[in-house]
Formats: structure tokens, sequence, C-alpha cells
């Protein structure tokens, strides 16, 4: 079948030269070159993490402290700068481009059979804003790097000498790569959907990525015209943010949050439509209850919006404000805990294997509950009072962004890098640094709710002793996940030029992008495939001598 | 299906039909539904300004009672109607494309065009008297004379009550300072909306909607908001004039007709919403009260 | 009752300190049953299923139930009633939060970068907190800069200090801070600023103490007469005074006194030391060696009160107005005697001659306080 | 190519194109009228003082115009619904983004008039009352 005849030409010998990449609008080339910026990113924001992590092994600082000859305040200064080079380069760099930039962009197309985006020049130029937005915030690194943490609150940012505007600037175009993102993925799963893919029969990884576009569209605007005005503020004072010019700081976080709330959910619908793919595959399941999980994350990008105060209950926002918040941020708990519920019911009666990405997954269900659980205390009003600004918050939005984001991330590469690459990784390997994974975060992160709850603040480049301990547990987690995270990277590495070929189903999954070769030929599918319901498994069956998963074109269930 | 071979660019092929699309309809609609996304994101861009707009204006109504009349109402109308004719013939020139009519169309962009350059040409007028009368945001306003109409009793700096303390060329020092130490020197705000003076509070008990007292504080406020709104505004104004030159200089070539005006139409639509934006910002920012 | 229960574990929270600690508690350890009820309950079916239905050589396609309404249903609406549920209980006490009660103390927090001021009614004012054990109190926040927070974690409580805007915050704190007997360490509560302020946010913590009457009486004496030695009452002289202060009022966070390179010039031996201005309000100022005391003295005050009216060579205009944090105080001018006469044995020995000591009773006697509200104080900033 | 007015026009009637509905001249001429007259209008309100109606009625005669280049410039009378949500969607969120902005920030100011200097004075009654 289509797989065997294509072997000889796929998208990445489809035409040779670097300008072929260059100028490329193949978006599965594109998503490659994502991807390749991407983890680059996330090594140089773990190295951030880490400077953080070895400062804090010692109450008085380790790294940056006061010295007898030099007393001045100053010497924290380098710490403050760290954290929050550490914060913009893993939201703005990682989190947010990462799954839909990266993935999204090879796998979507495929999914639903199209051959490629709706847009592909706005494809490569959201590429191009994202190149130039990550150097500009990296160019802060050496124009005097920013110091006001990642949220830039005024009036703080306004007094800063540090470079805060070539940050600002930064994030201002990787804002318009992410809206052109998300624009091109709404029209593509609007308008080039073949005959047969309704909407009910898309992946899930599409539900997920498609109410991660609405909040692209609808919230990153508000992100630009804020960094925006915050640049101005900073060269003429326009005052509208800064209260010595008789504006409103809480005004500033008004406009941060109402984008940077929602944002948290670009970083994690797309790791949940992921988890989606992951448990129907390697459980050989349709995905329980299909309707609600899709609608739950359009729910979730939705509420999303309504609840972006609860990041300033302290803050000196007005009591009618709160209650409204906290009402209405606990509601976002349940269309998480539906999908949760959901992939647990698709195990149920299943045929779980154990593979590498499905062990990301099932860490997911772990860190992921923990994450949106803690969530909670945060939501309601008295309980935020004493964990707000802490390191509570740290460890809570650690386990959810890195513990479920990140981590579906690195299972989504796993998942979808015999298909990327068309090689086959060290299966054990990854079996064992996702354990060591596991295991280090919860070092690193658990003994921070502890430290929170103890009133241990948030960006404090020092702390009372009686911490010490926990934060020395947590550095050593750090250094652990570092080390696995750099196995994770050498195995595969080596999986592209020894591992072996990649057959077009090494998994078994169900879905469209497992119907072409891997790698897939340039024009994904040479006539439109025909769709079947998205997580049929009937009929895949082990072929030893391609060494994947075959099923025979009239084993479909086109309709359920 | 032939188009598997073309190359990528739409506007090489006779078709105008890209590779990965099935018909022209398809492509079209893909258009327009990404333009239309497109212009959300402009809206809710704006949206931002016009929240702090909103807010300020809320907070402090006598700083826009009093720092309007700076402005000219004569030159926001006359702009209004030029971008309001600038509209009309853009949408004349959709239909001009979608019947075909090239040299019409050339002719109506022409007119767009120009349209365009008049609205900047008084925008520059309007921004070059702020400017000599140092009517400018933040720190960078300090007018000599009061605005036209209205009596104004200049009391600036006499009562200690008012004006004078935080007035940014005050405050100016001890900013920068702040910026090259990391300490900040900045007075804390008056509590409450600051330079809430007396004639403005009885003012308001009547209901009265115009300002006739001292100068209030933080005036450099609204020029902060004016300068922000009108500037990007006008910024959007010149990228429309960018692609319009190119539409015309593609319509020159007669490449548009029935089965390929989309461009012209996604132009439009875009001229259409600078149109619309600016439908709002001249009531807000030139006719208050 | 329960709370009081619970509170005895520190595993998760240190004991309550305050009435409002109390609550959060209740609140708090009853979400954290439902956390570990629903954490354990997903994990345990996730790892049961795993177990159950791992994929075994062979096996047929088991066509399961792919959905149940009723299941759905269920998931929904049960998570749906537990947090709404916690919604209405967190409200009842945030109402109690936002409900100072009429009676409070009421102290002004003026927070800047680095350190908080806490200004008391009887117009004392301190770098430290000092309440009364069952008394509510209401901390009324302004900040002179950029926006802090005030948290004090024994009372779980916390509210920013926003430059512009004016926030508040009560609590009745129930737990006594004692003096240890042994060392005589006076245990205290740590108050920190949570909300990220610049470069010494990390260090921007004091201590809070909750007193007895006597002892908060005693404090609040001291913190306004800061002249009489505490212990022996007899009256300090102004070198150890101007001594304290220098630590106090957070002139050591930029003035070292040993020579040290800070971000303002050290106090050694500054007086009677050439001095180069990079800028000076009169043109042509100049101080030298030669001039006479009473040109130094008026040169200190102008230094402290208008910093930036004379700035020293090679550093920059970012000392704020000492004006406010002084004007808070009867002892104004003493306070400012007593700085210059540190600074002033500080300086080369041979022109420091010791002020006599103040006799007691002027000193025992405080002048009617003012009690600056911040508006006022934005003209003294001047 | 060159497509020659005539033939084009020939084939296609002058309402409809091949992809998109086209617009009577006539309509467009109008429309541009009626937003002449609004401007107008709006000027000439601006100068009877009537209180707060001013803002608000300067506003409704903004969204008159705004909704007439919308329906007929912007030619969404007759595009798809969809695109529709999506502006009616947009303009929802913009509400949704000034309206908590605004409530909240005069709440603060309402509270910190009189220099009662709280964030949160004069709203508790409504939660339940002071104790």
């Amino acid at each position: 079948m289509i797989a065997k005849s294509q072997d000889n030409d796929n998208y990445l010998t489809h035409s040779r030269g670097i300008s072929s990449w260059i100028f490329t609008l193949d978006h599965k080339r594109i998503g490659v070159m994502y991807l390749i910026s991407v983890l680059v990113a996330f090594l140089l924001g773990g190295l951030f993490a880490m400077l953080i992590r070895v400062q804090l092994l010692a109450p008085t600082g380790l790294l940056f402290h006061k010295t007898e000859v030099l007393k001045d305040l100053v010497v924290y200064k380098p710490y403050n700068q760290i954290f929050t080079v550490h914060g913009a380069v893993m939201i703005f760099l990682v989190l947010i481009p990462g799954i839909p930039g990266a993935l999204g962009n090879f796998v979507l197309p495929i999914m639903l059979g199209a051959k490629d985006v709706a847009f592909p020049r706005l494809n490569l130029w959201s590429y191009y804003f994202y190149v130039c937005g990550m150097l500009f915030a990296l160019s802060s690194l050496v124009l005097g790097a920013v110091d006001t943490g990642w949220t830039f609150y005024t009036p703080y940012s306004v007094q800063t000498s540090t470079a805060v505007i070539s940050v600002v600037f930064g994030a201002f175009l990787l804002g318009f790569s992410s809206i052109f993102t998300g624009l091109n993925f709404i029209v593509t799963m609007h308008k080039l959907r073949p005959r047969g893919m309704t909407w009910f029969r898309m992946p899930l990884f599409c539900w997920g990525l498609y109410a991660t576009a609405l909040i692209q569209i609808l919230a990153t605007p508000v992100l630009a015209i804020t960094l925006l005005l915050l640049i101005l503020e900073r060269l003429f004072h326009l005052g509208i943010f800064d209260p010595a010019y008789g504006g409103s700081a809480l005004l500033f976080q008004h406009f941060f949050w109402f984008y940077s709330h929602p944002a948290v959910y670009i970083m994690i619908l797309p790791a949940m439509g992921i988890m989606s793919e992951v448990i129907a595959t390697f459980s050989r399941r349709e995905i329980f209850g299909y309707r609600f999980v899709a609608m739950s994350s359009i729910a979730i990008a939705l509420i999303g919006f309504f609840v972006w105060g609860h990041h300033m209950f302290p803050n000196g926002q007005s009591a009618p404000a709160n209650v409204i918040f906290s009402g209405l941020t606990v509601l976002v708990a349940i269309p998480s805990a539906i999908k949760v519920f959901n992939w647990l019911a698709t195990l149920y009666k299943g045929s779980i294997d154990l593979k590498t990405p499905m062990l990301y997954a099932l860490g997911f269900f772990f860190m992921f509950s923990i994450g949106g659980l803690t969530g909670l205390p945060l939501a309601i009003l008295p309980t935020n009072f004493n964990a707000h600004d802490t390191y509570f918050v740290v460890a809570h939005f650690h386990y959810v962004m890195f513990g479920g984001a990140l981590f579906m991330f690195i299972g989504g590469i796993h998942y979808w890098w015999p298909k990327i690459t068309g090689r086959m990784y060290n299966e054990s390997l990854g079996r064992l640094c996702c354990l060591l994974e596991l295991l280090a975060f919860n070092l690193t992160f658990f003994p921070q709710f502890i430290l929170g709850l103890h009133g241990m603040p948030r960006r404090s480049a020092v702390y009372s002793p009686e911490f010490q301990y926990l934060h020395v547990l947590s550095t050593i987690g750090a250094f652990i996940q570092m080390a696995a995270f750099l196995v994770i990277g050498a195995y595969l590495l080596h999986s592209l030029f020894r591992g072996k070929k990649a057959p077009a189903n090494p998994w078994g999954g169900s879905t469209l992008e497992w119907r072409c070769s891997s790698p897939p030929p340039h024009d994904n599918f040479k006539e439109t495939p025909t769709v079947g319901m998205p997580y049929d498994h009937h009929g895949l069956k082990w072929d030893e001598e391609t060494e994947g998963f075959e099923r025979k074109e009239k084993e479909l269930v086109l309709h359920a | 299906m032939t188009q598997l071979t073309i190359p990528q660019s739409p506007h090489e092929h006779p078709e105008h039909l890209a590779h990965h699309f099935e018909s022209l309809q398809q492509q079209y609609d893909s258009g327009k539904l990404g333009i239309w996304l497109f212009l959300t994101t402009e809206i809710l861009m704006f949206s931002g300004l016009f929240c702090g707009y909103a807010v300020l204006r809320s907070l402090h109504p006598e700083i826009f009672l009093y720092a309007h009349r700076y402005l000219s109402v004569e030159l926001g109308a006359l702009n209004t109607v030029v971008l309001i004719f600038s509209s009309f013939t853009m949408a004349w020139g959709v239909r001009a494309a979608q019947l075909g009519q090239t040299k019409l169309l050339v002719r109506l962009l022409t007119i767009t065009l120009v349209c365009a350059f008049v609205f900047l040409g008084v925008k520059f007028v309007e921004y070059k008297n702020k400017w000599e009368e140092n009517l400018l945001p933040g720190k960078f306003y300090h007018p000599e004379e009061p605005p036209p109409g209205g009596e104004f009793l200049k009391l600036r700096g006499t009562d200690s009550q008012s004006v004078k303390n935080d007035k940014p060329a005050d405050v100016k020092p001890q900013v920068t300072a702040g910026a090259v130490g990391e300490r900040s020197t900045i007075a804390p705000a008056a509590i409450g909306p600051t330079g809430l003076s007396e004639p403005w509070l009885e003012g308001k008990h009547h209901g009265r909607q115009s300002w006739s007292g001292p100068e209030p504080d933080n005036v450099q406020l609204f020029f902060g908001i004016y300068f922000a709104m009108t500037g990007l505004h006008g910024v959007h104004v010149i990228g429309g004039m960018i692609v319009i030159a190119w539409l015309i200089g593609k319509a020159r070539k007669g490449v548009f007709g029935p089965d390929h005006f989309a461009p012209v139409d996604f132009v439009g639509l875009y001229w259409h919403l600078v149109d619309l934006v600016w439908i709002f910002l001249f009531p807000l920012l030139y006719l208050i009260s | 009752m329960i709370s009081s229960l619970l509170a005895q574990r520190t595993f998760w929270l240190e004991s309550p300190a305050s009435t409002s600690a109390e609550n959060h508690d209740l609140v708090f350890y009853a979400l954290l049953y439902v956390m570990a009820f629903f954490f354990f309950l997903v994990v345990a079916i996730m790892l049961a299923f795993v177990v159950l239905y791992r994929r075994r050589k062979g096996q047929a396609y088991d066509n399961a139930p792919t959905h149940n309404t009723l299941l759905e249903i269920l998931w929904t609406v049960i998570p749906l009633g537990i947090v709404i549920g916690f919604f209405v209980v967190g409200l009842k006490y945030y109402v109690d939060i936002e409900s100072p009660p009429a009676g409070a103390d009421i102290v002004d927090v003026e927070a800047s970068q680095w350190q908080f001021n806490f200004k008391y009614p009887n117009g004392a004012d301190s770098n430290e907190l000092y309440l009364l054990v069952n008394r509510p109190v209401l901390l009324k926040l302004t900040s002179k800069d950029v926006t802090h927070a005030l948290y004090i974690p024994a009372f779980r409580v916390q509210r920013n200090a926003v430059p512009g805007q004016n926030t508040e915050l009560w609590f009745q704190p129930t737990q006594l801070t004692a003096k240890d007997p042994t060392t005589g360490e006076e245990s205290f509560y740590h108050v920190f600023c949570t909300q990220y302020c610049g470069n010494g946010h990390a260090e921007m913590n004091t201590k809070a103490f909750v007193l007895t009457k006597e002892d908060y009486d005693k404090k609040l004496a001291e913190a306004a007469n800061i002249f009489v030695d505490r212990n022996s009452n007899q009256p300090l002289p102004y070198i150890e005074v101007g001594k304290k202060l220098y630590t106090t009022m957070g002139c050591s966070q930029c003035h070292s006194i040993d020579g040290a390179k800070g971000t303002a010039p050290t106090w050694k031996g500054l007086y009677k030391r050439d001095h180069e201005f990079s800028k000076t309000n009169e043109p042509g100022y100049t101080l030298k060696e030669s001039d006479d005391d009473k040109k130094w003295d008026d040169y200190f005050q102008r230094s402290i009160l208008h910093p930036e009216a004379d700035i020293v060579q090679d550093f920059q205009n970012v000392m704020p107005s000492q004006e406010s944090a002084l004007s808070g105080s009867p002892y104004k001018e003493k306070k400012l005697a007593a700085i210059i006469e540190y600074i002033k044995s500080l300086g080369d020995p041979k022109y420091y001659k010791p002020m006599k000591t103040p006799d007691l009773h002027d000193s025992q006697k405080p002048q009617a306080s003012d009690t600056a509200k911040p508006t006022a104080k934005k003209d003294e900033g001047k | 190519m060159i497509q020659k007015p005539a033939d084009t026009s020939a084939k296609h009637d002058s309402t409809h194109s091949a992809l998109g509905h086209v617009v009577p001249l006539w309509l467009l001429s109008a429309v541009f009228g009626a937003l002449l007259v609004l401007t107008g209008a709006t000027v000439a309100v601006a100068h009877i003082d009537l209180g707060n109606m001013n803002l608000y009625l300067a506003l409704a005669i903004a969204g008159a115009k705004a909704t007439l280049v919308i329906l007929f410039f912007m030619h969404l009378f007759w595009d798809r619904p969809f695109n529709a949500m999506i502006f009616i969607g947009c303009l929802l969120f913009v509400s949704l983004f000034i309206g908590i902005a605004l409530t909240d920030s005069r709440v603060n100011d309402a509270s910190a008039v009189g220099g009662q200097g709280s964030a949160m004075r004069g709203v508790h009654v409504p939660l339940g009352g002071p104790k």
C-alpha cells in the first residue's frame, strides 16, 4: 500500500540544499525547524534553571551573595536576571510555540488528510517571526538581562535599568508568530478537511489545537498591545501603567493576565491532545467519551478567558472582582477533570502496551492530577492569600506546565519521532529516562509545595535557614532531571544515524498520519485517503516483515 | 490533479489556485476566513487602547474635559470624511474587481491611496502643532498656553493641593534617577483620583460636563493615550497604503477578474477596519462633551 | 476546635497564630483531604488498569464500551458540587477577611525599596511590626515606589502595597511571641515581601512581635523614644542613637561604615573630607576640610532631608529623602542631630568633639505627634 | 492575462461573480451618504450639553456607522454566517476585557476617594455585612 510504494521519496529527500529548507513552504519541514529551535531554547532555559537551583543551595546564596567588601544589594541582581530569563525563555520560546509550532505543524495536516496548512507562506512567516523574537529576547542577555520577572509588572519594569525593551519587543514578535500559527490552524481545520473527515472524526489532538488556536487568536493581540504600551511607557512615560504619571499599576496586571492566563491553556491544551492520541494508541481503544473530551477542550479554552483575575487576588483587585474570578476559576477544574476521568475509562479493558510515549502519558496522569488539584487552594480566596506568590505557586505551575505540558511534549516527540525522522530510538533507554524524569521531577518540585506553605516567597535570592533542607532536595532533583534530559537528547540524536528504519505504523496508531510512509512523502497523500472513525483499531495487525502494523482498507469502520 | 506539479505561488499560476486547495471556491473561502480572523486580532489589539482610554477617562474625567480642547474638531472631522470616502471607493473597487472592470479598479484604488495620503497629511499637521506646543506624552508635556475655549483660571502650582507636585516636569529627574540606580524616589500618589480639585467636585455634583477649573493633574495622560491611539491607527493606515499600492501594480497588469479578486477583497476588508477604528477614535478623542 | 486539632501538625503549615490563620487552616486541611482523595483515586485506578489490561500476545481487539452518558454526568456533577461547595466556604471566610472590625488599631505601613516602615497611632514608627495579642489590627498599606507585598505566613495574610493605590489588611494575633528564657532570644514571626520589587527583594523582610499590653506599650514607647537606654532607663549618648538609626532607617543598605564601597559614599572619614560634587543646587557650592562645623552640619542635614540637592562625584542621585521617615516621629530634630553626630564620630578623630548627652526629661515627653498622611508627604518630599 | 470588462460583465450579471456577492453601486453610494450624515450628526450633538448622555450618544452613532460599514462595505450581510460569528464573538471578548478592567478600577477608585484607603471598602456589605 501507500507506505511501501513511496519509500524512495519523502519530504526530507524531496528537494535538497539549504535554501530548500530556509524557504520551504512544506508544513513538515517548518515543523522540524520549529522543533529544533524550540529544543535549543529548552536547553537554554534548563541551564538557567540549574543556575537558580545552585544559588538556592545555601540560605545566603551560593553563587551571588554579599561579601565583606561588597555589601550592596546589587549583588542579587544577577539572580533576578536569571530567574526572569528562565521564565521568559521557557514560556515564550518553549511552552507556547512548542507543541503547536513543532508537532502541530508537522502532524495536523496529515491527521486531517490535507496536503498542507491553509496558508503555507504565512506558516513560514510565523516561523521567522519566532526566530526574530528569539533573537531579540536573547539579545537582552548581552544588553543587560532583564530583571523584572517574566510578568514585567509596572512600575518596576518602567524603572529598572536593565534591557526590558529588547525582551518585550521579542515577546511582541513571538506573539505574532503564535497568532499566525493559530490562524493557520483554524482555517486549515475549517476548510481543508477532506470529504468524510467530519468535525467529530477529527483526532482529539486536532481538537486540542483548535481550542489552542482560538485562544491564540483572541488573547495574544492583547499581549501585543500591552507590551507595545510598556515599551512606550519606558520611552516616553505615557503614564497609563505608571502611578508616577497618574496611571494605574493594577491596570497593567489586568492587561497582562488577560493574555497570560489563557496562555497557560495555550500550553496545556495541545498537551492534552497528545495525551488522547497516545492513550488511544497504546491501549488500542477508542477514546472513552470522545465528544466530551473534544468539547471539554473548547470549554477550557472559553472558561479560561474569564479567570485571569485569580492572579491578582491580594494585589489590590476589588473585592467583587475577586469573588467573581474565584467563582469562575473553580469552574475551570471541571473540564480538566472530565478529561482525566475519560482517559482513565479509556484504559479500561484496553490492551495496554507500556512503550515510552505511554509511560509519559501515565506520568501525565500522576503530575497533572497534582498540578490540577493544587490549583484549588489557589482558586479559593482564603487559601490563596496564604499561598499567593510563594513557592506553592511555583510548585503548582511547574507541575502543570512542566510535569503536564512539557512532559507530553517530550512524550509527543517520542510518539511521532519515527514518523518525523523515519528512525526508531532505543526503547529501553527511553523508558528508563522517562521513569527517571518522573522521580526526579517530584523530588524537585514537591518540596516546593511545603516551602511555599511555610512562607518561602518566590523570586528570592536568599532565604531563612530553616528552608534549606527542602531547597537542597529540590536542587538534587533538578540535577537528576538535567542528566536524564541530556541522555534523552543523546539517544534521540543517535537514532538519527544508527536507529533502525521506522515502519509506516510502528505503534498501531489508527489516525491518518500512520497511513502514510515514515517519513511522509512531500504531499502527504497522493490521493486523499478514505477517512474512518479516528480511533478505530479494527484489523490493525502486527506485520513481522515490515515490523509495523498494517491493515486492509476494507476493515475501516466508515460510519459509527 | 494538475495542481500537484505547479510552483507554490498562487500568483504565477493561471488559475491562481495553490496546489493544496481543491477548488477556487475553497481557496477563496479559506482566504476570507483567514482575513476575518486577522481582523479579529486587530480589533482585540486596539481594544487594549480603548480599555486604557475607558479606565483613565472614568477615573479622571476632568483631564479629558480639559485637554480635548487642545485638539481641532475641524481637522478631526475632515479626516473622518476623507477616510469614509476612501472606504467607499475601496468597496466600489472590490465591485469593479469582481466584474473585471480593470481600468475602473485602478482608478478607484488610486483615489483610495490619495485619500490615505490626505489623511496622513492632516495628521501630520495635527502632530506638528502638538509638537510645537509641547503637548506631548509624559515628561515631555509642558505647554505654555491653556487650551482655547472656556476661561481658565491660571492657578498652576499656586495652590499646594493640585498640579505642580507630581507634574512630570518635576518627577522627571527622580524617575530617571530611579532608572539609573535601582532605587526610585517617586512621591506616593495622592489618595483618590489625583487632583480632583474643588471646581471639578462641584461640577460633578451638578452633572456639569465642561471643565472650568485650574489645570488638573496629569493632563499628560490625555496626550499619552491620544498619541498611542492615533499613532497605532496611523501605522495601520501606512500599512494599508503599502498593500493598496501593491494592488494598483497588480491591477494595472490586469490580473484581477471574476475568479481572482480575493486580494482586492481582503485588502478592502482591512482598509474598512482601519476606517472603523477611526470612526470610534473621532468622537472619543475630539468630541468630548 | 477541629481547626485547633488539625493545627497540631506542622508538616504542611506552621501552627496558626491568628484568627484568620485558624479559618484558613480549616479550609486548607479540608481541601488537602479532598485533593489527596482524588489524587490517590486517579493513580490507583490507573495503576490497576495498567496491571489488569497490560498487552498480552495475540490478544484480540476488545470491544469495550466507548461512552456512558451516566458516568459522564456523574463525574461532571460530583466535582462541580465539590468545587462550588469550597468556593462558598471560601467566600464565607473571605467576607471576614474583607471586614475589619470597627475598633481595630490602625497601623500605617509604608513599603519602599527595600523596607517596611510601620507607623503606630502614638506617632512612633519602626521597621519591625509590634502587635497586641488578641486585639484586631488594621494595616493600611501604601508604597513609595514600586509594588510590594506584605505577607505574614504565621497569620496566613498577604496584601500588596501598590503605588498610587491604598490597600488594607486586618487580622487578630492569638499567639504571643515569647522571649526564650535561656538565651533571651525573642521569638518572632516572619514578615516577607512576596511581590518582586528589585535587587533587594530577597532581603525585604522583617519581624513581627505579638506582645502583651505592657510589653507592647513598652516597645512603642521605645520605638517613639530611642534616646533612652531600655534597661538602665538612662539617656543614651547621641552617637549611640545615631548608630541605632544607621540600621533602623536603612542607611546601612547603601552607606558602609568601614570604607567598603556601596551604592553611596561610605561614612568612614566622611566628616571634614574635601568633597567633589557632580551636581549642586547652588552653583559653585564647595565643601572643604577647612569649612567650619556649621557649614558641615547644614550639609549633612540637607543631604538627609533633600539628598537630591548635592550629588557627590561618582555617585548617582538614588537616595530617597528621609523627610517622611522622620516626620512620623516626634523626635525629628533630635534624630537628625543623632545621625549627624554618628557620622562625625566616624570621621577623622581630630575634628570630632562629642556632643553632650541630652538630659532625660525633655526626651520623655514627646511633642504632639503628627501622623503624616501619604498626601502630605508628597509635598515634603520636594 | 488581461480580462476585458466587456466579456466578463457578460459572463457575470452585476450581482454575482464566480465566488462572492457583488454589491450594487446604488447601495454602496447610499451607505456612503448615510455615513456622511451620521458624521455630521455626531459633531452636531457634541455641541449640545446632555450631561453623560453625550458620551453614550456619540458611541451609539459611532456604533451605527460601524454597523453600516461592516454589513455592506465589508459584505458581512451576504457573507458566510461563521465569519459573522467570529466577528461578534470577538466583540464579546472585547466587552468582557474592557468591562471587567473598568469595573475593577472604578470600585477601587470609589473606595479610594475620601481616604478610606481600602481597595475593598464599601463592598463587603453586599457580601454579608461587616461583623
